[in-house]
């Protein structure tokens, strides 16, 4: 108690402070990541994109140093709602980062707008965070799931004139999501989806459903997150499966690419980064990774990456001062990027980057597989082509959102 | 005609294609004693498991005090009057000798459902458990743990736990077995002083005590009833001596 | 043989301790935690209604915790009703799954219960998971706001440790009642000897029903406790680790005793929660210790550290030789 | 038609990966009565094990052999300083395996990351053979093979060798094996070994299928006890009819009732399990 009272009177203190006096001072900034269970792979690419950007500013942004807490949630929504508090109540966080999975996102979400805690997500691309449910403390900086597929179901209708397609995808709201989204663009231009298959997320082995795939369709999308999208495209391969697959951003993510072989080679998916994008910022980027951690940097380090050069650069616009809170969330939204690896990056008033969103085709390049970029659609709203307003008139996308005909 | 204590029409149970009891028919009187007789492995245990219910017979009918209780469990055949003994001590060695028979008391009480009130402060229980003990002469013991007791103690305890339901049909399963020649006088004084008026079905081997405790006798081989009788004709039959002797 | 002074005196110091807790804390992080530990520990009490008790091994107590939050939450936010009639319907409605489950389980015995327990709890993770229309899959369900009962302010850290406490309190006294009640008395004994219980006029199912259904009932309260806490439940709260880990603070903690289901939630959840901060390979730490505890203090943390300092007691002159030997005897016997 | 071969094949496959995974599993509970709640954590840690030799250029058949080598002398260690002080005591003993199933799971992403991580299978097995229209990966003919020769070596094992008439002597009666002088000590070590071993060859078996990440041991660990529990506990043909049943259900019922996916393999076992608690083979309840 005694601490937690000095800890507020130091709030106040700063509150009271001018900004010089507070530069002094570390800025808190608490870090939620995944450390063990199954979503440790992803915790761990987090952690390292984080250290990339930390060291690259050693330590300290607009004038202050940066003092980085980091917590483990397990990946139990439960765990993370305790973290945050351990976090903000006993560490002192000012701002947060995490955490991983969209369900923690929102098992806090209720906490962050009672604390008023300003909170970049690095990784979770529920849509309804920075839609349904907005949350004025909340901003993203990754895409949301229909961010990146909304292009791809166009560009499956028009440029690859795929005309049905047979959908698989992660039985969860993230695969949810991302087969609604990519439907509707793609049944808008003249594609049909012929058949949907939902595979629950602990699938022991996709035999049972890569032999339920319509043979009569031109391509299947597979929409897959973690480790399902290595084990879904070698079955598919060992199946003797002919037909080209269309990925999800997450399907042939960098983070697993590195452990794919030939079976993933000619994937076509489409995403807000991709490792071989060919911009001076992300080839800085993608060396940088390398020769740190040895391997592309893929989702979850390019999230955490960007989300610490989010927190820099409104940290810089409010000079390091984020006593006011309503100024420093204001900054946020503000963030302005023009060269980053995701290309240029600013908020909607949503608190979602625009994004350009990549075709890419898996290649193999320099030994080793690649997300080779295809075509770019620049500045890509999570609203896509819709305006916000309509968009959100319908409900989220969702398993249900339109039968396959 | 006055009801049978215990009646038992073409009884069979078979385990895995075997017989244990084969076409066993028998009425027990009330007030009767009847002793059990036979070899291991005659189905004398399979036949009392039978009417105890420990397990369904595979054909048959068993009516207590004329009632068909083929298909009851064995809890409700307790509460219609009927309580036995094991030929294999199963006590509550953890708890005190007292409080096995206050376990035995609640077993025909409504408080066994009750979650709330405090079983120890249920004097009238545990004065009437102490009642029990004076009368098998087990009361020096009752705080003891079982496990502190010694085998034939455990084996009075076992009857003072049935006597506690005060049935008027006991079933004995061997309750002299294994005892020293001192024990088994205190229980067979025990056994004598049960009230006449209770149907008392035994199991035993020792000839000379049960004997002297019967009114009639069965005695069974192959899950089958050889012999019945009064003390005298059983003594005398011929196929007695056959089942003890010539096998 | 334990001596009943001892016990209530360190109950006593105990019930001191909680309720001052929250003077000495210096974070409403540490209140938190509390909270977070007296809901665990009346799921834990409950099942070890079942375990400890019942000698019956359940491995899908969870499904009361996350029906119950499930049902509360719905309830509330999506149904429109009331905070009182949400928590009386949802303790009502899990309450009366415990009897289904109840009469399905109890079917069997032994490892066949747990194995049906097991399955059922899996059965409600998929439908929690799958039926994502009603309990928002994976994403799960939020927005419930904590009541107000009495004018109490329950998202005040401290009030709402105080208002969990009271039925940790009330949960305590019900399985101190219990344990000594008719009911208490008969599944203990259905648990040691149930053919004998039978013969003696106990219908072994019923008690072992009704036990059931009483621990539902208080693993329901646990779940509505949880609910309120968490102001959120995803398909994580019916999951198998989410039962296992409730098993494992009840043997942790010792079975069949009152206070050790509540040590063993403090071990686990202080583990998970805040050990975690300081040591990466928590689970690590926490399988070690659950090793430890078994092969050391076999009876669980409660009955092992009475003996433990029975032992101690016991040697006038407490050289530590003596008090080893004396623990080492005590083991063999 | 051609539905019902391929998920029958399917069902087939994947039944007898479950079989590799949970004979293990019922050597050890028929004959110490140990439920072996680490099971799924051996499985996984004998396919990272094996994928670690492959990775240093081992062929893929010596690293299923080392893969099992070092999960029975983990689990025979285990077996003799831990499990052994616990005899009789089956809660202290789900405790305990518990706790090592953490450890194990923990320190493997500790080691390999937590990165999901494909084993990478022999060039020979690769792809799909094919009739008419019918395509099925070749590899999946062969795990079924395994698992059919390898019921045939256990059942011979048990039934027809010296050490088989010993193990069916401990599962009859223990008390009785001892004073025969089977030396149960010793018996329980090999066992133990032997259940732990096709456990950790199983994973690098059905590595290539399933392929390695955190959380494959809770994820097959389930799969294990319901195919035991179906099949009944302690027979080895309750184990092998147990794990195809349950392959079949899989595999047909995800296809027809995918809105069940998630339960499917748990409705039937409460089912069984209901109506006959002593699962489909068992003699005798649990």
């Amino acid at each position: 108690m005694l601490c937690f009272r000095i800890l507020l009177s130091t709030t106040v203190l700063a509150t009271l402070a001018l900004a010089p006096a507070q530069a002094a001072e570390p800025l808190k900034v608490g870090f939620m990541t995944v450390r063990s269970g199954a979503l440790a792979a992803g915790g761990r690419q987090m952690e390292e994109g984080l250290k990339l950007c930390m060291d690259e500013h050693h330590g300290e942004m607009a004038g202050r140093k940066i003092d980085l807490i980091t917590a483990d949630t397990a990946g139990q929504p439960a765990v993370a709602k305790t973290k945050v508090q351990e976090l903000v109540e006993r560490d002192g966080a000012q701002v947060l980062i995490g955490p991983l999975a969209a369900f923690e996102a929102l098992a806090i979400d209720d906490y962050i707008r009672q604390t008023k805690t300003p909170i970049i997500s690095p990784s979770a691309a529920a849509e309804d965070l920075t839609q349904r449910k907005l949350n004025p403390w909340f901003v993203r900086a990754v895409g949301t799931s229909a961010q990146a597929h909304h292009p791809l179901g166009e560009y499956a209708a028009k440029d690859l004139h795929y005309k049905k397609i047979a959908i698989i995808a992660d039985d969860f709201a993230f695969g949810h999501e991302i087969a609604a989204s990519f439907q509707r663009t793609f049944e808008e231009n003249g594609g049909k989806i012929v058949q949907k298959l939902w595979s629950p997320l602990n699938t022991a082995e996709y035999g049972t459903y890569i032999t339920q795939i319509d043979p009569d369709v031109d391509a299947v999308f597979a929409a897959f997150a973690g480790g399902n999208g290595i084990k879904f495209l070698s079955e598919y391969k060992n199946y003797g499966m002919q037909k080209p697959v269309l990925g999800a951003m997450t399907t042939v993510d960098e983070g697993i690419l590195k452990r794919m072989g030939s079976e993933a080679v000619g994937v076509i998916s489409s995403g807000w980064y991709s490792a071989a994008i060919d911009t001076p910022a992300n080839k800085k980027f993608v060396e940088a990774v390398r020769k740190a951690y040895g391997a592309d940097p893929g989702y979850y380090t390019v999230g955490a990456y960007m989300a610490c050069q989010f927190l820099n650069n409104a940290l810089e616009q409010v000079k390091g001062d984020i006593s006011n809170k309503e100024a420093f969330m204001k900054a946020l939204r503000n963030v302005n990027i023009p060269e980053s690896p995701y290309g240029p990056v600013k908020l909607d008033k949503y608190g979602q980057p625009i994004l350009d969103i990549t075709i890419r085709k898996v290649e193999k390049k320099d030994g080793r597989l690649q997300n080779v970029v295809i075509k770019t659609y620049p500045a890509v709203s999570q609203f896509w082509t819709y305006g916000a307003d309509q968009f959100l008139k319908s409900p989220v996308y969702s398993r249900d959102w339109t039968p396959a005909k | 005609m006055t009801i049978s204590a215990l009646e038992v029409t073409g009884l069979y149970r078979y385990f895995g294609g075997l017989p244990a009891v084969r076409d066993v028919t028998m009425r027990i009187p009330a007030g009767e004693r009847r002793l059990l007789l036979g070899p291991n492995g005659a189905g004398k245990t399979t036949f009392f498991n039978l009417i105890a219910g420990d397990y369904p017979p595979s054909q048959g009918e068993i009516r207590i005090f004329g009632q068909n209780v083929t298909r009851k469990s064995a809890n409700q055949r307790t509460h219609l009057g009927m309580a036995r003994t094991y030929q294999i001590i199963t006590l509550f060695p953890k708890n005190t000798v007292l409080h096995n028979v206050v376990i035995s008391l609640v077993g025909l009480r409504e408080c066994r459902f009750n979650p709330w009130s405090d079983l120890r402060r249920q004097t009238a229980l545990w004065d009437e458990a102490r009642a029990t003990l004076v009368l098998v002469g087990l009361e020096h013991l009752a705080d003891q743990t079982v496990m502190e007791t010694s085998y034939g103690e455990r084996r009075r305890l076992e009857i003072a736990m049935a006597l506690a339901q005060k049935p008027k049909l006991l079933l004995l399963d061997e309750p002299l077995a294994g005892l020293s020649a001192d024990e088994r006088q205190d229980v067979q004084r025990l056994l004598q002083s049960i009230p006449r008026d209770v149907t008392i079905v035994m199991i035993e081997h020792d000839m000379d005590v049960a004997l002297a405790f019967a009114d009639v006798i069965t005695v069974m081989q192959h899950g089958q009833v050889v012999v019945e009788g009064s003390r005298a004709d059983v003594v005398a039959d011929p196929k007695t001596r056959e089942v003890y002797l010539g096998q | 043989m334990r001596s009943p002074v001892s016990t209530l005196s360190l109950s006593l110091i105990g019930l001191v301790a909680l309720l001052v807790m929250p003077w000495l804390v210096t974070s409403e992080y540490y209140i938190n935690i509390a909270s977070q530990i007296a809901i665990a520990a009346i799921l834990a009490l409950s099942l070890n209604l079942l375990v400890g008790w019942g000698g019956m091994i359940s491995l899908g107590h969870a499904a009361y915790l996350g029906v119950a939050a499930y049902l509360s939450i719905y309830l509330t936010t999506q149904a429109g009703f009331g905070h009182l009639t949400g928590a009386l319907i949802a303790i009502g409605a899990t309450t009366g799954l415990a009897m289904i489950f109840g009469y399905l389980a109890l079917r069997a015995s032994g490892l066949g219960f747990l194995m049906i327990t097991l399955a059922l709890g899996q059965i409600l993770w998929g439908v929690a998971y799958r039926w994502s229309s009603l309990t928002g899959g994976d994403n799960g369900l939020g927005g419930l706001k904590r009541p107000h009962p009495f004018g109490l302010n329950l998202m005040d850290p401290t009030t709402f440790y105080y208002f969990v406490l009271v039925f940790l309190g009330i949960a305590l006294l019900c399985m101190a009642r219990f344990m000594q009640s008719g009911l208490g008395q008969s599944l203990q004994g259905t648990r040691d000897q149930p053919r004998r219980m039978h013969a003696l006029g106990y219908n072994v199912w019923l008690i072992q029903w009704l036990s059931f259904v009483f621990a539902g009932f208080w693993g329901a309260v646990a779940g509505l406790l949880y609910a309120y806490y968490n102001q959120f439940v995803s398909p994580q709260a019916l999951h198998l680790t989410t039962s296992a880990e409730t098993l494992l603070m009840v043997i942790a903690g010792g079975t069949g005793t009152l206070l050790g289901p509540v040590v063993g939630a403090a071990l686990v959840v202080i583990l998970k929660n805040v050990v975690s901060a300081y040591i990466t390979r928590w689970l690590i730490l926490l399988g070690v210790i659950f090793v430890v505890i078994v092969l050391f203090m076999p009876e669980g943390l409660v009955p092992g550290a009475r003996r433990v300092l029975r032992a101690l007691k016991n040697s006038p002159h407490t050289d530590k030789d003596a008090d080893v030997s004396s623990i080492v005897r005590d083991r063999t016997q | 038609m051609n539905f019902w071969i391929i998920q029958g094949l399917n069902g087939l496959a994947f039944g007898s990966l479950l079989f590799i995974l949970a004979s293990g599993f019922s050597l050890i509970f028929g004959l110490m009565r140990i439920v072996n709640l680490s099971h799924g954590a051996y499985f996984m840690l004998g396919a990272y094990v094996g994928l670690s030799a492959i990775e240093a250029g081992v062929n893929f058949w010596i690293a299923i052999l080392i893969g099992g080598g070092a999960i029975c002398i983990l689990g025979t260690v285990i077996e003799r300083f831990i499990l052994r002080r616990l005899t009789g005591q089956p809660l202290a003993q789900v405790l305990v395996t518990l706790g090592i199933a953490f450890i194990i799971a923990d320190t493997c992403v500790w080691i390999w990351t937590g990165d999901p991580r494909p084993v990478p299978m022999p060039h020979e097995l690769a792809g799909a053979f094919r009739i008419s229209h019918l395509a099925f990966p070749i590899y999946r003919l062969f795990v079924i093979g395994v698992a059919f020769v390898l019921a045939a070596a256990l059942w011979f094992l048990l039934e027809r060798s010296r050490l088989g008439a010993m193990i069916r002597a401990g599962v009859d009666d223990l008390t009785m094996a001892r004073a025969m002088g089977i030396r149960t000590s010793l018996l329980f070590s090999v066992v133990f070994c032997l259940g732990s071993a096709l456990a950790g060859a199983g994973g690098v078996l059905a590595g290539p299928i399933l392929s390695v990440y955190p959380g494959l041991d809770t994820d097959m660990l389930p799969l294990a006890l319901v195919v035991v529990i179906l099949g009944g506990v302690g027979s080895l043909l309750g184990a092998f009819v147990g794990s195809l049943i349950i392959g079949f259900i899989y595999s047909y019922g995800q296809a027809l009732f995918p809105d069940l996916a998630y339960m499917i393999l748990f409705l039937p076992m409460v089912l069984v399990l209901t109506l006959r608690p002593t699962g489909l083979f068992g003699k005798q309840a649990f």
